[in-house]
């Protein structure tokens, strides 16, 4: 285990960006951003967390798949390649981190899979970063509720714990292991550092958001139970303006469009973001649209989530970051509507 | 994939001469979707035209780009080309490389260049064209002729003689308009009134013709085909189908008004026809000089009327009709010259306009036809100003083109009913119609006297109380002259009616920067406006003498016919239509369309358009916040296209 | 080399591209940077073209339509009038310079009119220098 | 004078419940119980039952009337609104999406209402300034009396005075960082085309990916669209995740808007909107 100074954190975040890109919070005018870091100095690790989920480190806003010119009498087009240098993904909270196992099932454990994803994700060594837990914890999250602990080291390459004016830096697995070794200026840390560390999991694992266990196969069957309730889903989507700020800072949604974008003949197919929550997302080239109405699409995302995925994988597809509640432009809270169909 | 054709055109040298043609073709040849590129010397030749036909045979083409003169000028032919090799006609794109191109520079790069720029958002247009299907619908066989003088009147015969009915709408109690004052006409110098009013009389008496006098037209809707022109029939006071023309009313009636007719020389009575040779010989009631309407009592006509035809509780009414085409022939104002204050009319009586002396000239005139001055006396010496206000940049710029020849044929007139010497000042004089070069010289052996130079005041002259003083610069002699006369005559610029531009509004016309109504092609469309299925016709379209009037009131008559013979009419497919799935049902398209085409269906919750009111200005199309309405032919991805074309390069 | 601006004109049918026909009929010389595209009112000019269009690279965007009162359709270009005005007041507001859009009543008549117009706004563009704000850069 | 959010809350739980029960209306547009206190959200009360989950606070800074337009036409409704809300009734009237006879307008005046993600007072800056409805059946409150302090386009001068490569500048930064969310579409009660222009692929009238051209497009033709129209409630800049205030943008076209054509947005019933309007006599000046 090393450790190094919180306010040298810059040297730590220079000594990345040799060795490869990285991509740390920086503070905006909006709050903490997961951004490229090309100025050491703007790596900031005092956050609560980010405004947008770090899924875009993986799974860009914008991806571009194939280059083409049709400028010409015939057709030329080739694929774009994702940038391959190596990723360093630094002060993810742990339920984010959580968020890239369940976003792996979709992008490289379940066949076909995703060339890009799975090549950034081979590409990237995240460092995990545990949340304050002796700080109250945001009102919108509910992390806990779903088993995750606020200083959860799995799923880390790197897990990093706040001590004092001190961040402890602690190899997860062997590839965090051969990096941190190699890290320069890092102090190595003392068996009071180590302690410190597991007993802060520990606490951790005890830290509690918002109170309320949510069992997967009770709430995914609740909610098959419920898909044909219709009052029940209006009435729970009646605030509900169908924008896509909830999906867009989520770290478990996956769903994207494909569109070419093409000027003077020359362009590029790339996949963006998409929202279950727009109109046109289930729009067929026939006209026709499965869901028009707003409470089908709200159905759809906290099923899907909750219910759908579950049964398909297992595994409920959310982490309780509480970004979608803190982002509704209406106060819409997803936990209070699983907590209406528990009590349902 | 599109199999696009493009065919520039050399347009002999027109083109050729500032855009590299053959390389434009090789240009077109290297952009996608384009299966060949030619050029040619005359694409709208019939080689040419069979080149292009050929071509959409051998080559599979789908869609036609011709690169030649402006659309406006043979977008028309180049249609009917590839319709005829079994194109939709709507899959053609002309590139204006001729008006908008190689006529507007010298230099040859940079018409090629341009050229290039506006073809490669041809072929990004061309594209995205999709075939359209025309309207096709049934034409009202009616014919409305607008204006009563002599072009109206023309044109009004020749429709009826070919067994349309025609609504003559004539804002005067009388047909007849300007050439109805006139005593002679020139050259020929035969008498006005005995050529036109058997004219007149054929008006009235045609089974084919509605004449409405007393009438103006209050609202225009519908289309080429389908008119509906509302008419607003001035109340008359005099019941028209009682009164049987005894005119014992007119003797009677006490009441004073100014005649018009005489250009306010004489008087007339309240209640009045014009002149003797009216038509309708029927009487109608001037409210402002009639002593019933003013003081509440007199009804002396009524007194007299056996027919009981005087109705004072007569309200103005409207009435409305269906025709497929209309003839604009409003005619023409004179300038008033009272405000060239350098010429004293209106400060000096002996200083006259032309329309006031035509009437003087006149056996049924003011005087019996006898030139004499407002005090009765004859005049010695006369100067006829030419170009009052005409030839002018601070008036109007253009050539009135009849001025020279009536001051002529004054100059003659004075000669024969007057000894009084007979001056015209002149800028030079324009005699170029048949007879005219040879009547301006037998007015010089008249002994008639020309000064050339334009008259630059008149005054009161000095020396002799009484007469006129009339000063210019000889531009002969360079020398100033100045000519003591009795009498002044100006020929002031003639111009478009004062209500012209009200006209031009109801029926859409454009004007030229006179005010005179636009043609659609100088040239090649003379009678024709932008205005499907309205036509021009005599001085509303510009200044123009009586044999060009009546001939282009014939020409107008022969070009409402062609639409009217027909029982089916073809339209423009360029129409809108709404996508039913994007309507937002904000309505803003049924509130902004000046035709009323788009109107909200309840029941569905969307807008639609009904396309035979639709005229395809694309106004509802910008105004749709959804780009729910598709303006077919301009398209918003078509028009977005082009300017991506266009910007390339 | 002088900077050579290209130039988007959107002509409506009636009036400006029938007075640039004119223009060209009357053989007046003006500069070649303009690239007219025609529509059939300057009503069916969607202020989105305009923003595009500087997208795709214009350095200047000249809009002609009839004089107000003249329009072909009667009432077309009054609406033009107010919503290319909206369309100026939001590329002012977005840091766009103003010079560089302008909307001009030219009829049928006035080649001479389109001629100078086009002279002019040449200049004024070339003094601007290049539209970089918002052209794409491929 | 201070505003009394509990006898706000007391009122419109009143007149809910008289509307309710008279079966005046259908639904009552109001708002309820969050996740937590500052959290609270738009409530729709179908029932008498449902009244008592009315809250009222200085968080409710939603603007209700935006969900007029979801039920079908002739539904009748009561909607309870601030200042703002009121405006978007007017427009919304003017426009023929509601009927002012399907409404019941229940007027909140207040002021000193706060953006419940970061618990700002909202007066002035993002909203329009006034603190009385313009039109309403009931008053909740007592009427607001005095001048709002500052002019709602106050807040411009500063940006009305950079230049213009600084405005630019300013406004590329902001519009760089959008992420496509239409939160600010969603959230605006006169966006309510549905697809919206830029969803469209024929045409397509800017890229959909979250960058500069097409975040351009779309939030400048989203301006166009909305000038004249646009109440300034500021709800756009409250949805927005990546706060772009977009309500400058919004309130500098709505003060051009009414100095050329002399007419706020959502005012009178009785008005047309700017952009399908004209007038012979509008000025050429307004295209210098």
């Amino acid at each position: 285990m090393k450790k190094t100074a919180l306010n040298q954190i810059s040297e730590l975040a220079a000594d990345l960006m040799r060795r490869g890109t990285l991509i740390a919070p920086v503070k905006e005018k909006a709050g903490f951003v997961f951004r490229e870091i090309s100025d050491a100095g703007r790596v900031d690790l005092n956050f609560y967390n980010t405004l947008m989920s770090p899924k875009s480190a993986f799974f860009p806003p914008t991806e571009d798949f194939v280059r083409y010119d049709k400028s010409k009498t015939v057709l030329d087009a080739e694929g774009v390649e994702p940038d391959l240098k190596p990723v360093f993904l630094l002060g993810v909270r742990p339920c984010d981190v959580k968020s890239f196992q369940i976003m792996d099932i979709h992008f490289s454990d379940t066949a076909p899979a995703d060339p890009y994803w799975k090549k950034r994700r081979e590409a990237a060594t995240i460092f995990g970063y545990a949340f304050d837990v002796d700080a109250p914890a945001d009102a919108a999250d509910f992390y806990s509720t779903l088993k995750i602990g606020a200083a959860d080291p799995e799923g880390s390459d790197i897990f990093m714990i706040k001590k004092g004016d001190q961040l402890l830096l602690k190899a997860v697995t062997p590839k965090g292991e051969s990096l941190l070794s190699s890290l320069n200026g890092l102090a190595q840390a003392g068996a009071e550092d180590e302690k410190y560390f597991d007993d802060y999991v520990a606490r951790g694992r005890n830290f509690k958001t918002r109170h309320a266990c949510v069992e997967d196969g009770v709430i995914a069957k609740k909610l098959e139970d419920l898909f044909h309730k219709t009052e029940f889903w209006e009435k729970i989507s009646d605030a509900c303006l169908s924008c896509g700020a909830c999906t867009f800072v989520c770290p478990t949604c996956y769903c994207f469009d494909i569109c070419d974008e093409t000027l003077f003949g020359k362009g590029i197919r790339r996949r963006v973001w998409d929202a279950c929550m727009f109109t046109d997302f289930t729009l067929e080239a026939s006209g026709h649209n499965p869901r028009t109405k707003v409470y089908q699409r709200l159905r759809q995302k906290i099923c899907h989530k909750y219910s759908f995925h579950v049964r398909k994988y297992g595994v409920i597809s959310c982490v309780g970051c509480g970004r979608c509640t803190r982002n509704c432009p209406v106060n819409i809270d997803i936990f209070s509507i699983v907590e209406k169909a528990l009590k349902t | 994939m599109s199999r696009i054709g493009v065919f520039v055109c050399h347009c002999g040298l027109n083109i050729a001469k500032t855009v590299q043609v053959s390389e434009l073709a090789q240009f077109a040849a290297t952009l996608p979707d384009v299966v060949i590129a030619k050029d040619y010397k005359f694409m709208c030749s019939t080689p040419g035209q069979e080149m292009i036909a050929h071509d959409i045979k051998e080559h599979r083409l789908d869609r036609v780009i011709v690169a030649a003169c402006s659309p406006l000028m043979h977008e028309q032919t180049f249609r009917k080309v590839i319709e005829n090799a079994g194109l939709n006609k709507y899959m053609l794109t002309i590139v204006n490389i001729r008006e908008q191109v190689s006529w507007v520079t010298h230099d040859i790069e940079e018409g090629t260049s341009k050229a290039k720029a506006v073809l490669n958002g041809a072929v990004y247009r061309a594209r995205l064209l999709a075939p359209l299907t025309s309207r096709i619908i049934d034409v009202c066989s009616d014919v409305m002729v607008i204006g009563g003088g002599i072009a109206g009147i023309q044109a009004a015969l020749e429709l009826a003689n070919n067994g349309k009915k025609v609504y003559l709408v004539e804002k005067n109690s009388t047909i007849g308009g300007h050439m109805a004052q006139f005593d002679k006409t020139f050259p020929t110098l035969d008498c006005s009134a005995c050529i036109l009013t058997p004219k007149m009389d054929a008006v009235l008496q045609h089974k084919n013709i509605n004449l409405m006098t007393y009438c103006e037209v209050t609202e225009v809707k519908g289309y080429v085909g389908n008119f509906e022109i509302t008419v607003k029939q001035k109340a008359r006071y005099v019941d028209h189908s009682k009164c049987n023309a005894c005119l014992a009313c007119t003797e009677k009636c006490p009441g004073k008004g100014v005649s018009e007719w005489d250009e306010g020389l004489t008087k007339r009575k309240a209640i009045y026809i014009p002149f003797p040779q009216a038509v309708p010989q029927k009487p109608v009631i001037d409210r402002d000089a009639c002593t019933y309407f003013q003081k509440g009592k007199c009804k002396l006509c009524q007194k007299v009327c056996e027919q009981k035809a005087i109705d004072y509780e007569q309200q103005d009414t409207f009435v409305t009709v269906q025709v497929g085409a209309v003839i604009v022939a409003t005619g023409y104002d004179l300038m008033n010259v009272q405000p060239l204050v350098q010429y004293g009319y209106g400060r000096y009586p002996g200083v006259y306009h032309a329309l006031e002396v035509e009437r003087l000239f006149n056996a049924a005139g003011p005087t019996g036809g006898k030139v004499t001055l407002r005090d009765g006396k004859e005049p010695q010496a006369i100067a006829i100003l030419h170009c009052i206000g005409s030839r002018d940049k601070n008036h109007y710029e253009h050539c009135s083109r009849v001025c020279c020849m009536y001051s002529l044929k004054f100059a003659h007139l004075f000669k024969e009913k007057t000894s009084a010497d007979v001056y015209n000042f002149y800028i030079d004089i324009r005699a170029a119609g048949k007879g005219y070069e040879e009547f301006y010289n037998r007015i010089i052996e008249e002994n008639v006297k020309f000064i050339r130079g334009k008259a630059a005041r008149v005054t009161e002259s000095d020396e002799e109380a009484g007469r006129l003083m009339v000063e210019a610069e000889d531009t002969i002699t360079g020398k100033f002259v100045r000519v003591a006369v009795d009498m002044v005559v100006l020929s002031p610029a003639i111009t478009p009616r004062a209500d012209a531009k009200e006209i031009a509004r109801l029926f859409n016309l454009s004007m030229d920067k006179q005010g005179f109504f636009m043609e659609r092609h100088p040239k090649l469309a003379p009678v024709s406006t932008m205005s499907e299925g309205i036509f021009i016709a005599g001085v509303c379209q510009s200044p123009k003498d009586i044999p060009d009037t009546v001939a282009q009131a014939n020409g107008a008559a022969a070009e409402a016919l062609t639409i009217v013979v027909k029982d089916k009419l073809e339209l423009e497919a360029t129409t809108a239509m709404v996508n039913p799935a994007s309507c937002c049902a904000c309505q803003n398209c049924v509130r902004v369309c000046p035709y009323g085409a788009p109107f909200f269906n309840e029941q569905k919750g969307v807008s639609e358009i009904n396309e035979a009111l639709c005229k395809g200005c694309g106004l509802c199309a910008s105004v749709c916040p959804a780009s729910a309405i598709i303006a077919r032919h301009f398209t918003n991805d078509q028009v977005l296209s082009e300017i991506e074309g266009v910007m390339e390069y | 080399m002088s900077f050579e601006p290209k130039i988007l004109g959107i002509a409506c049918n009636w009036c400006t591209y029938t007075g640039a026909d004119l223009a060209g009929t009357t053989r007046l010389q003006y500069p070649q940077n303009i690239r007219v595209v025609r529509v059939m009112c300057s009503s069916r000019i969607n202020p989105s073209f305009i923003f595009r269009a500087f997208q795709l690279g214009a350095d200047g965007v000249l809009v002609g339509g009839c004089h107000p009162g003249d329009c072909h359709y009667n009432t077309g270009n009054l609406y033009a009038r107010r919503r290319l005005a909206v369309a100026k007041k939001i590329l002012e507001f977005v840091g766009m310079e103003p010079g560089r859009f302008r909307v001009e009543w030219i009829s049928a008549s006035e080649g001479n009119k389109f001629a100078e117009v086009v002279t002019e706004f040449t200049a004024q563009i070339q003094s601007l220098g290049p539209q970089t704000k918002f052209k794409i850069q491929p | 004078m201070s505003i009394d959010f509990r006898k706000i809350e007391d009122n419109l739980k009143k007149e809910a419940r008289r509307l309710l029960e008279a079966q005046k209306v259908s639904l009552v547009l109001a708002y309820g119980k969050g996740f937590d206190e500052n959290h609270p959200m738009p409530f729709v009360a179908r029932n008498v039952s449902d009244v008592d989950c009315i809250v009222f606070n200085e968080y409710c800074s939603a603007n209700l009337a935006r969900y007029l337009v979801r039920y079908p036409r002739g539904t009748k409704i009561a909607v309870a609104v601030k200042a703002a809300d009121s405006r978007t009734v007017v427009q919304l009237i003017q426009e023929d999406k509601v009927k002012r006879e399907d409404l019941v307008i229940l007027g909140i005046p207040v002021y000193g209402m706060k953006d419940p993600k970061t618990g700002e007072v909202i007066d002035n800056k993002t909203t329009c300034g006034l603190y009385n409805p313009v039109l309403y059946d009931v008053l909740l409150g007592e009427e607001v009396h005095g001048q709002p302090v500052l002019s709602p386009y106050d807040v411009l001068a500063e940006y009305e005075a950079m230049d213009q490569d600084a405005r630019w500048a300013f406004w590329q930064k902001e519009f760089e960082r959008c992420i496509r969310c239409y939160a600010c579409r969603k959230a605006c009660p006169m966006c309510y085309c549905d697809p919206c222009f830029i969803d469209q692929n024929k045409p397509r009238w800017g890229e959909k990916s979250p960058e500069l051209p097409g975040n351009l497009m779309f939030h400048l033709t989203r301006f166009h669209h909305l000038a004249g129209r646009c109440i300034d409630c500021g709800e756009c800049s409250r949805a927005c995740p990546m706060d772009i205030p977009l309500y400058l943008f919004h309130k500098k076209i709505a003060k051009e808007c009414e100095e050329m054509f002399g007419q706020a947005a959502g005012m009178k019933i009785e008005d047309k909107p700017v952009l399908i309007n004209f007038r012979m006599e509008d000025s050429d000046k307004i295209l210098e």
